[in-house]
């Protein structure tokens, strides 16, 4: 085991080494900063001069061994569009994403969950079918149409809660379950798929000839089987809710690492754009070790490697 | 032995449907069970014994089986028209059931040891705390003739040996001490060493609480050793039923006669001089 | 009711007013000689030699009178008994490094080029300064209104550094800085000794609230007292809600047109080009899809700018009139072009496809090409768009012509694809004198050139919207700043 | 009585292909069906909500016009055959490249699982957005180059669910007894492995269309899609966004179709699955 | 003497057990089979019966010992044609089958693989292999859970012998059969043995079953060989105490045999 996680560890490395390399290189091809970091009038020559000081220009191979280098000694370099520490800046904003992942996900996770267990369990049956529209209907609702909808209701007209902003629980209520409302679906989906292949084992039959009701055998027994594909799933939608909940922080005005980055992206801010991903991929790696984890624990005739 | 019987089978027919095809396992099954007796059904493999035994449980597929007629009787209430929950009730509690098959009957991934805590806790009388329901597993297991218990509650079933599971399928459906206890070939995966000691576990918890047994089997000689009565099926008919003695020394039936003659012998010259 | 509590913040009881505003963005640093978006946050904080009244007057700020020496030389006099917010007294020195430090190469100021036609800064005496220029530059006085010429503290800020000054700056406005929250706000405070009074309002948190429906969502909860740029659709919300009102700028937004790659076929021939002009129904443009969130013009200078010529009418809608033209030019058959757009000016989107549309009528076959905002701000610039592409220009920090159409029209600048020597001696003839009616008579001649040559089809210029909260009394200014120390509460009036 | 069995067993098969079929046909023969010209727009008829006449024209507009005095109807008649083919040519894409990585990565464990699954966490932490934008600078926009993005950011789904099931699946003692006999790797994974997890697979596939379909107008917006004016279902829902509270039908309608066209497939899917073990 | 066919050489398995101590499930066994001949293998449940089939089918890597096939070591990568030379009968037989395919499409696996068999004469070479182990024709497009116990088991050895090997390795092949399919399937075994000489090793509980089709026998108990020779030899005067409470174990039918 200890053996397997050293080697898993070693492994991470290369992966955010990749992940760094295939940013750099596809974040340079996307054009430079330079432009963008002054204002319109600006001449092709200033233009010039700040690439030049910047250090745009320089052969791209150069600049990626450098960047190694840098990387290799914990420096990321400013940001170029705000001036100040790269990591730093990802590292502050880090918080109020994970403030709201973590409750968008326990949310998607136990109305999902729920969902598809009771999907799954009454199958074919009007409640059945109820959840399914239900589930399809917000997964083909955009987020956005959520999020306005969400504030138009429990913000404007009932005052239950503030429309945006960060301060405290209680205006986490809203972007939360808006960025809740699309992974249900997937949870629900795969809980609903899974569970009814294991409601055919054997094992299963097994449970109801000994008396089990088959509400307890789903959810003492049949859940833990079924949780496979369902934990990868959640897994997934964890991870691209870190770096993925743009419109959610946009709508709600949350200052989160998903518009961060897409400021960064959008701004060629090289260093920042670099430092978040290098985060989002530690915690991506991170995420799919404690995924395979849990795997192990569901599953114990899974090996390790 | 009372006469009054616990389980009666009357015209049951059972049929699976597939693609709109029904195929009839058998139609026009009866026969009856009393009080304390065991009874052993043999027969030709795929007969239909373990149609029967999984119908009287009501674990066929509801949505691929459809019982065209007949009732199944046990202590007087009708199982074919019992709701699931009262069926809930009966199964496990009433009448216990091992499966033939024992490594697809365990969940896979649990522990034999929770699998087994969470059955002898839900049947108990009064309610137990994990630790004594484990103390109780352990005894059940070391009671099937399973060493090393202790460890064996914290395998998995693919850790174990077929005999192994099948003995541990033996242990559960024990634990809650049935009226009638269902068994199917279960102790195919077992020597012989064990399986006597398990045939005379059985008889022993028959005689303490009077449990009824059906036994599913076509080993003659375990049928000699357990049974009251025999029931011979064949492509879904009862083709003879008898007293023990009377299919073992009158055969009626051209296919029980078969049956005795292909069983494999041993013949020991010298087999009363064993130490 | 309201239960949520940030709503009851407004005016205070005990009188003094605390009020939210929430922009579109979150400020990126707070240095004003390195600002790389609009000015509204720190203009607060700083203050410049020059500053506008609310008709956009220059008037006096820190320096209390400027006049011109001669061709090349400004002379401003200081304002005296100034202190920035840490103590630190203002003077000549101050204006000095303010300005020496945006002009050092060295330090990539982005903004430089506003000032790039300024050679030095003299220090005269304590309280007198000589800006020199390169050229004669008329707009001396103009440029120390904007706010890379925001005077700040010489000690402090070499002090901290220029990344510190960045995050926790001083100045000798009316408010001081408190707290940044990265991402969400910036908050100030009164400064009680400002120089020009204390301002009625005490408190201001700078919220960023990217999307404009939850902008309009939050002024009307009572959440923020003040949002900026009110989409068009939310207006009738604002107007019709009880506890807020619309505060409409006409004209103070960018003048929005279609430019023309002149040197490419067919948009090399000034027929085609007028042509084009003549197919676009622009009133109905600006009635039915902006909403009257714009003003028809064919100026491309505003009517607040220095150098304002008046309206022209020379394009009305006119499809047969284009079809000839079109005949004329050897194209009766019309023929296909790409639009590229992109969403930075109110509905830009849709508005190029109703011109797309509008052009199949005369036989002009229109691609609408969507163009992600950071790519396109790189592809025009290196003039690597489309032959066609939507642009808007604006002059609202200067008010003044030049930075109304230098950029735009002067041949080889980056955002012009148009070619005139004509224009061009004449652009550069009016950047660099200081007679205001030569200046005048020039613009007016380059705009009448220019609309005849057809470099672009003629589009409209944006308005403005403001929503605002009932207990406040202010109104948006054409220059887009927002000077919370020119606030009031409603009732006080 | 016979005829009754075969509806009761299969009305959600006969429901979901008629639906289905209609609503392939309906997008496909978009031009019989559509009452109006998708592009023709009339500035004096902007935002009519539904059931409302024409003014400019005769004719109701059933469900309503958009921004620019569209019919919303015809657009969503046009829009089907863009965004479905879209979506499906992705999905299929992002569904057999990734569910081929998920089985072998799975299967074969050790260093090609290691490699396979690192290269999904670094495919998963550089946003597709991103991707996105780099293909519009340096690809510039077009057809091919959306479907190539969305199936770029769609495939670690689907390897890592597969891989997941997989990785208890290998144990099971039908896939020991296949590698016993010397059954091909190939052959396993084809035969032994991929029919056991084919519902997750589908599973994961309808629920990617949708996806789909609205990432690929996220993505039109980014100027990597086609024409801004072409129909299609997640650009009309984009259309609609500032109108959420004026003009609910434009974001919401096309909503409701997606989530219809979602339903239907899933039915089909469900049914199929039913018969399978039926 | 007669080069064996099989060679197996202190044979041990340990099975590393997540959080408990490893277990030593088999031992330093060795034997050997000649061709044409029936090792049966008895033994206490849990023994470790199983565990040594597993690794002589090459189902489990060994831990130590070695295998050597017609003088040849067994590699731990195993050819094909070792594959195909020695088959595995399933002791769980619902579980070796895999439930999405149909009774003919199992079958029709190591018929493609080893004999590329195609059309009609893949199905012919199917009928005959139901036939041989007594399951109607009419089954071949039933998937496994449509099936008995029995009708799986006999799937699992249909499928064997579909493969021609020249080892077959019978993990109790016949538990869950009566009487009289049983017999049926023993004598096919010697039949193929006689025609072809096949060698089988042949793991059983009941001991009339070993008595009747073994040439020697093979006991073991926790791990170990108890005993091991000729079958009439062992079955008849059992050196080992364990031999003893075996064979006394025999459920017997003490009523006077007749022939029915
Ligand atoms: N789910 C099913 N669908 C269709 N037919 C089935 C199904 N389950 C069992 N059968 C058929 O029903 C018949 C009886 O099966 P059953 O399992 O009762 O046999 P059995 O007597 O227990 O045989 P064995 O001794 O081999 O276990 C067999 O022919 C079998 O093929
Ligand atoms: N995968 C495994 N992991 C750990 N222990 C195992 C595993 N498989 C088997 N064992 C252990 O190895 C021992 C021998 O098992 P094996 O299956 O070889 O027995 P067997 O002789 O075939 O018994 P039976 O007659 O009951 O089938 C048992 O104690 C069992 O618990
Ligand atoms: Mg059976
Ligand atoms: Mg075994
Ligand atoms: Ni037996």
């Amino acid at each position: 085991m200890r053996q397997y996680i050293v080697k898993r560890f070693l492994q991470s490395l290369l992966a955010i080494l990749g992940a760094a390399t295939v940013v750099f290189f596809i974040i340079r091809l996307s054009g430079d900063p330079a432009r963008l970091m002054l204002p319109p009038e600006a001449s092709e020559e200033q233009v010039a001069a700040l690439r030049e000081s910047l250090g745009f220009n320089r052969p791209l191979l150069v600049q990626y061994l450098d960047y190694l280098k840098d990387m290799v000694t914990g420096n990321f370099g400013n940001s170029l569009y705000f001036k100040e520490s790269a990591l730093q800046l990802v590292l502050e904003r880090m918080p109020a994403t994970m403030d709201l992942a973590v409750s968008a996900i326990l949310i998607a996770v136990v109305i999902g969950v729920t969902a598809g267990v009771v999907s799954a369990y009454k199958k074919n049956t009007f409640i059945d079918y109820l959840i399914n529209i239900w589930i399809f209907i917000t997964q083909s609702l955009p987020v956005f149409w959520v999020g306005i909808v969400f504030i138009m209701i429990f913000a404007n007209q009932l005052h239950l809660f503030p429309t945006s902003g960060n301060n405290g629980l209680i205006s986490l209520v809203l972007p939360a379950l808006t960025l809740a409302a699309y992974p249900i679906a997937p949870i629900a989906r795969t809980m609903r798929s899974s569970l009814m292949d294991v409601l055919q084992q054997s094992y299963m039959i097994t449970n109801t000839a000994q008396g089990f009701s088959k509400r307890r055998m789903v959810l003492k027994r049949g859940l833990k089987n079924a949780l496979l594909p369902v934990v990868t799933v959640i897994s997934l939608e964890f991870g691209v809710m870190i770096a993925g909940a743009v419109v959610t922080e946009t709508i709600f005005s949350w200052p989160g690492v998903g518009q961060l980055i897409m400021q960064a992206v959008s701004n060629r801010d090289f260093p920042l754009v670099q430092a978040s991903i290098l985060i989002i991929s530690i915690l991506y790696i991170l995420i799919s070790f404690i995924t395979d984890m849990v795997y192990l624990w569901i599953d114990p005739r899974i090996k390790v490697q | 032995m009372s006469e009054e019987k616990l389980l009666e089978i009357k015209d049951l027919s059972v049929a699976f449907r597939k693609n709109q095809v029904t195929t009839s396992v058998f139609s026009g099954l009866s026969f009856d069970i009393y009080q304390g007796e065991t009874v052993c059904l043999v027969g030709e493999s795929g007969s239909g014994k373990s149609v029967t035994a999984k119908a009287i449980m009501r674990l066929l597929p509801t949505d691929l089986v459809s019982y065209p007629e007949g009732e199944i009787r046990f202590n007087g209430q009708d199982l074919l028209s019992h709701s699931e929950r009262e069926m809930e009730q009966i199964r496990g509690d009433q009448i216990a059931m091992v499966f033939q098959d024992a490594l697809s009957a365990l969940n896979p991934v649990y522990t034999i040891g929770t699998q087994m805590v969470d059955l002898i806790r839900l049947h108990a009388k009064e309610k137990l705390s994990r630790r004594q329901a484990l103390a109780q597993a352990k005894k059940l297991l070391a009671q099937v003739d399973i060493r090393h218990a202790d460890e064996v509650v914290k395998q998995y079933p693919f850790q174990l040996s077929g005999g192994m599971r099948q003995r541990v399928m033996i242990a559960m459906a024990l634990s809650s001490r049935p009226r009638l206890l269902i068994a199917d070939e279960p102790t195919t995966a077992l020597d012989v060493t064990v399986q006597s000691n398990i045939l005379k576990l059985i008889r022993q918890l028959k005689e303490q609480f009077g449990m009824t047994i059906l036994f599913i089997t076509h080993d003659l000689g375990v049928v000699y050793e357990m049974a009251d009565r025999v029931l011979v099926l064949r492509q879904g008919e009862l083709v003879e039923s008898g007293t023990r003695d009377e299919i073992f020394t009158r055969p009626r039936h051209a296919y029980t006669k078969q049956l005795l003659n292909s069983m494999p012998r041993i013949y020991f010259q010298e087999q009363t001089e064993l130490p | 009711g309201c239960s949520t509590g940030t709503s009851q913040k407004g005016a205070a009881q005990d009188g003094s007013l605390e009020i939210t505003i929430a922009r579109a963005f979150d400020v990126n640093g707070l240095d004003p000689g390195f600002l790389t978006e609009n000015a509204q946050v720190v203009d607060n904080i700083f203050d410049t030699l020059v500053k506008r009244d609310e008709n956009e007057q220059l008037v006096p700020g820190l320096a209390t009178s400027w006049s011109q020496v001669d061709e090349n030389t400004w002379e401003f006099k200081l304002r005296e008994n100034v202190k920035f917010t840490n103590g630190e007294p203002f003077n000549a020195e101050a204006v000095k490094y303010s300005i020496d430090r945006v002009l050092n190469p060295d330090n990539n100021a982005p903004t430089a080029g506003y000032i790039s036609t300024i050679q030095e800064v003299q220090v005269v005496d304590d309280y007198t300064v000589h800006v020199i220029t390169k050229n004669p530059d008329p707009l001396v006085p103009t440029r120390f209104n904007r706010y890379p010429t925001e005077i700040v503290p010489p000690k402090y800020t070499e002090e901290v550094g220029q990344e510190q000054f960045a995050q926790k700056p001083v100045g000798t406005g009316p408010y001081k800085f408190v707290e940044w929250n990265k991402g969400s706000s910036v908050v100030l405070e009164v400064n009680k000794d400002y120089w020009n009074g204390e301002p009625e309002v005490k408190k201001i948190t700078f919220r960023s609230i990217p999307e404009a429906s939850t902008r309009v969502s939050a002024l009307l909860n009572g959440e923020v007292d003040l949002i900026t740029a009110v989409s068009p659709e939310d207006r009738e919300k604002i107007e019709g809600s009880s506890n807020a009102k619309l505060s409409s700028v006409e004209r103070a937004g960018n003048t929005v047109y279609v430019g023309f790659k002149t040197d490419v076929e067919p948009f090399n021939n000034p027929k085609v080009r007028q042509a084009l002009n003549y197919a676009i129904d622009t009133k109905s443009i600006v009635d039915n899809v902006l909403r009257g969130a714009a003003v028809q013009t064919e100026s491309l200078i505003g009517p607040k700018d220095f150098g304002y010529a008046g309206e022209f009418d020379t394009y009305g809608y006119d499809p047969d009139k284009a079809k000839q033209l079109l005949s004329e030019a050897g194209y009766p058959n019309g023929f296909s072009a790409t639009l590229d757009t992109v969403n930075w000016y109110i509905k830009n989107t849709d508005v190029a496809q109703v011109i797309a549309e509008q052009l199949k009528a005369i036989g002009v076959n229109i691609t609408v090409n969507n163009v992600e905002s950071s790519v396109y701000r790189t592809l025009v610039p290196s003039g690597k768009q489309n032959s066609m592409y939507v642009l808007g220009w604006s002059s609202t920090n200067t008010l003044d012509a030049d930075a109304a159409i230098y950029a735009i029209l002067h041949s080889g600048e980056s955002y012009s694809t148009y070619s005139n020597p004509e224009v061009d001696a004449k652009l550069e003839e009016a950047r660099g004198t200081t007679n205001e009616e030569r200046r005048k008579t020039l613009y007016k001649e380059i705009e009448e050139i220019v609309l005849q040559d057809a470099p672009r089809i003629f589009l409209y210029q944006e308005n403005q919207y403001y929503g605002v909260s009932k207990k406040l009394n202010w109104e948006g200014r054409i220059d887009g700043s927002i000077p919370v120390a020119t606030m009031k509460a409603a009732d006080s009036k | 009585m016979k005829k009754k069995l075969v509806l009761r067993g299969n009305w959600k098969g006969i429901i979901s292909i008629g639906l289905l079929g209609i609503i392939f046909a309906v997008t496909i023969f978009a031009p019989w069906f559509a009452p109006f010209d998708p592009y023709q727009q009339s500035l004096q008829d902007i935002l009519i909500p539904p059931l409302s006449h024409y003014t400019s024209h005769p004719g109701i507009s059933l469900l309503g016009t958009d921004q620019l005095g569209r019919d919303v109807l015809s657009r969503l008649l046009y829009g089907g055959q863009l965004s479905l083919w879209m979506s499906i040519v992705s999905v299929l894409f992002a569904g057999i490249t990734g569910s081929a990585i998920g089985i072998i990565a799975g299967y074969f464990g050790g260093k090609v699982d290691a490699v396979m699954m690192r290269l999904a966490d670094i495919q998963l932490s550089i946003p597709s957005m991103l991707l996105a934008i780099v293909m519009v600078a340096v690809l510039g926009s077009g057809l091919t180059n959306i479907v190539i993005v969305l199936s770029i950011t769609g495939w670690v789904t689907f390897a890592r669910v597969v891989r997941s099931q997989v990785l208890s699946l290998k144990e099971m003692e039908f896939v020991e007894a296949a590698k016993a006999m010397g059954v091909p790797s190939l052959i396993i994974m084809w035969r032994h492995i991929l029919p056991n997890i084919w519902f997750t697979i589908l599973t994961q596939a309808s629920l990617q269309m949708s996806r789909m379909i609205l990432l690929a107008a996220s993505l039109s917006f980014l100027g990597l899609g086609v024409d801004v004016s072409t129909p299609t279902w997640g650009g009309m829902i984009n259309d609609g966004k500032n109108y959420i509270s004026s003009a609910w039908w434009l974001s919401t309608i096309p909503g409701l179709v997606i989530a219809f066209v979602i339903l239907t497939i899933n039915l089909f899917s469900d049914w199929l699955r039913e018969k399978s073990e039926g | 003497m007669e080069q064996a066919l099989l060679e197996v050489s202190h044979l041990s398995k340990v099975y590393k057990r997540k959080g408990g101590p490893d277990f030593s499930a088999v031992k330093e066994v060795s034997f050997s089979l000649s061709k044409g001949e029936t090792l049966g293998i008895v033994g206490e449940s849990g023994s470790g019966k199983t565990t040594v089939a597993k690794m002589v089918a090459g189902m489990l890597p060994l831990t130590s010992g070695s295998i050597v096939l017609d003088g040849q070591p067994v590699e731990s990568r195993r050819s094909k044609n070792t594959k195909q030379n020695i088959q595995y009968i399933f002791q769980d037989p619902v579980s070796s089958l895999n439930p999405r395919l149909k009774i003919k499409d199992i079958l029709a696996e190591p018929l493609k693989l080893y004999f590329k068999l195609s059309g009609e004469a893949l199905d012919n070479r199917i009928h005959k292999l139901l036939d041989d182990v007594g399951i109607p024709k009419s089954y071949q497009d039933r998937y496994p859970k449509e099936l008995s116990g029995g009708q799986c088991q006999r799937i699992g050895i249909a499928r064997a012998l579909a493969a021609e090997p020249s080892i077959m390795v019978c993990d109790e092949p016949t538990s869950a059969l009566d009487m009289t399919i049983q017999s049926q399937i023993l004598e096919l075994l010697q039949e193929l043995q006689r025609s072809r000489g096949i060698s089988y090793i042949f793991i059983a509980h009941g001991l009339e079953v070993i008595y009747t089709i073994s040439n020697r026998v093979l006991v073991m108990k926790q791990g170990e060989v108890m005993e091991t020779g000729a079958t009439t030899q062992v079955f008849h005067s059992p050196q080992h105490a364990y031999t003893q409470t075996l064979i006394q174990s025999i459920p017997k039918i003490e009523l006077p045999y007749f022939e029915y």
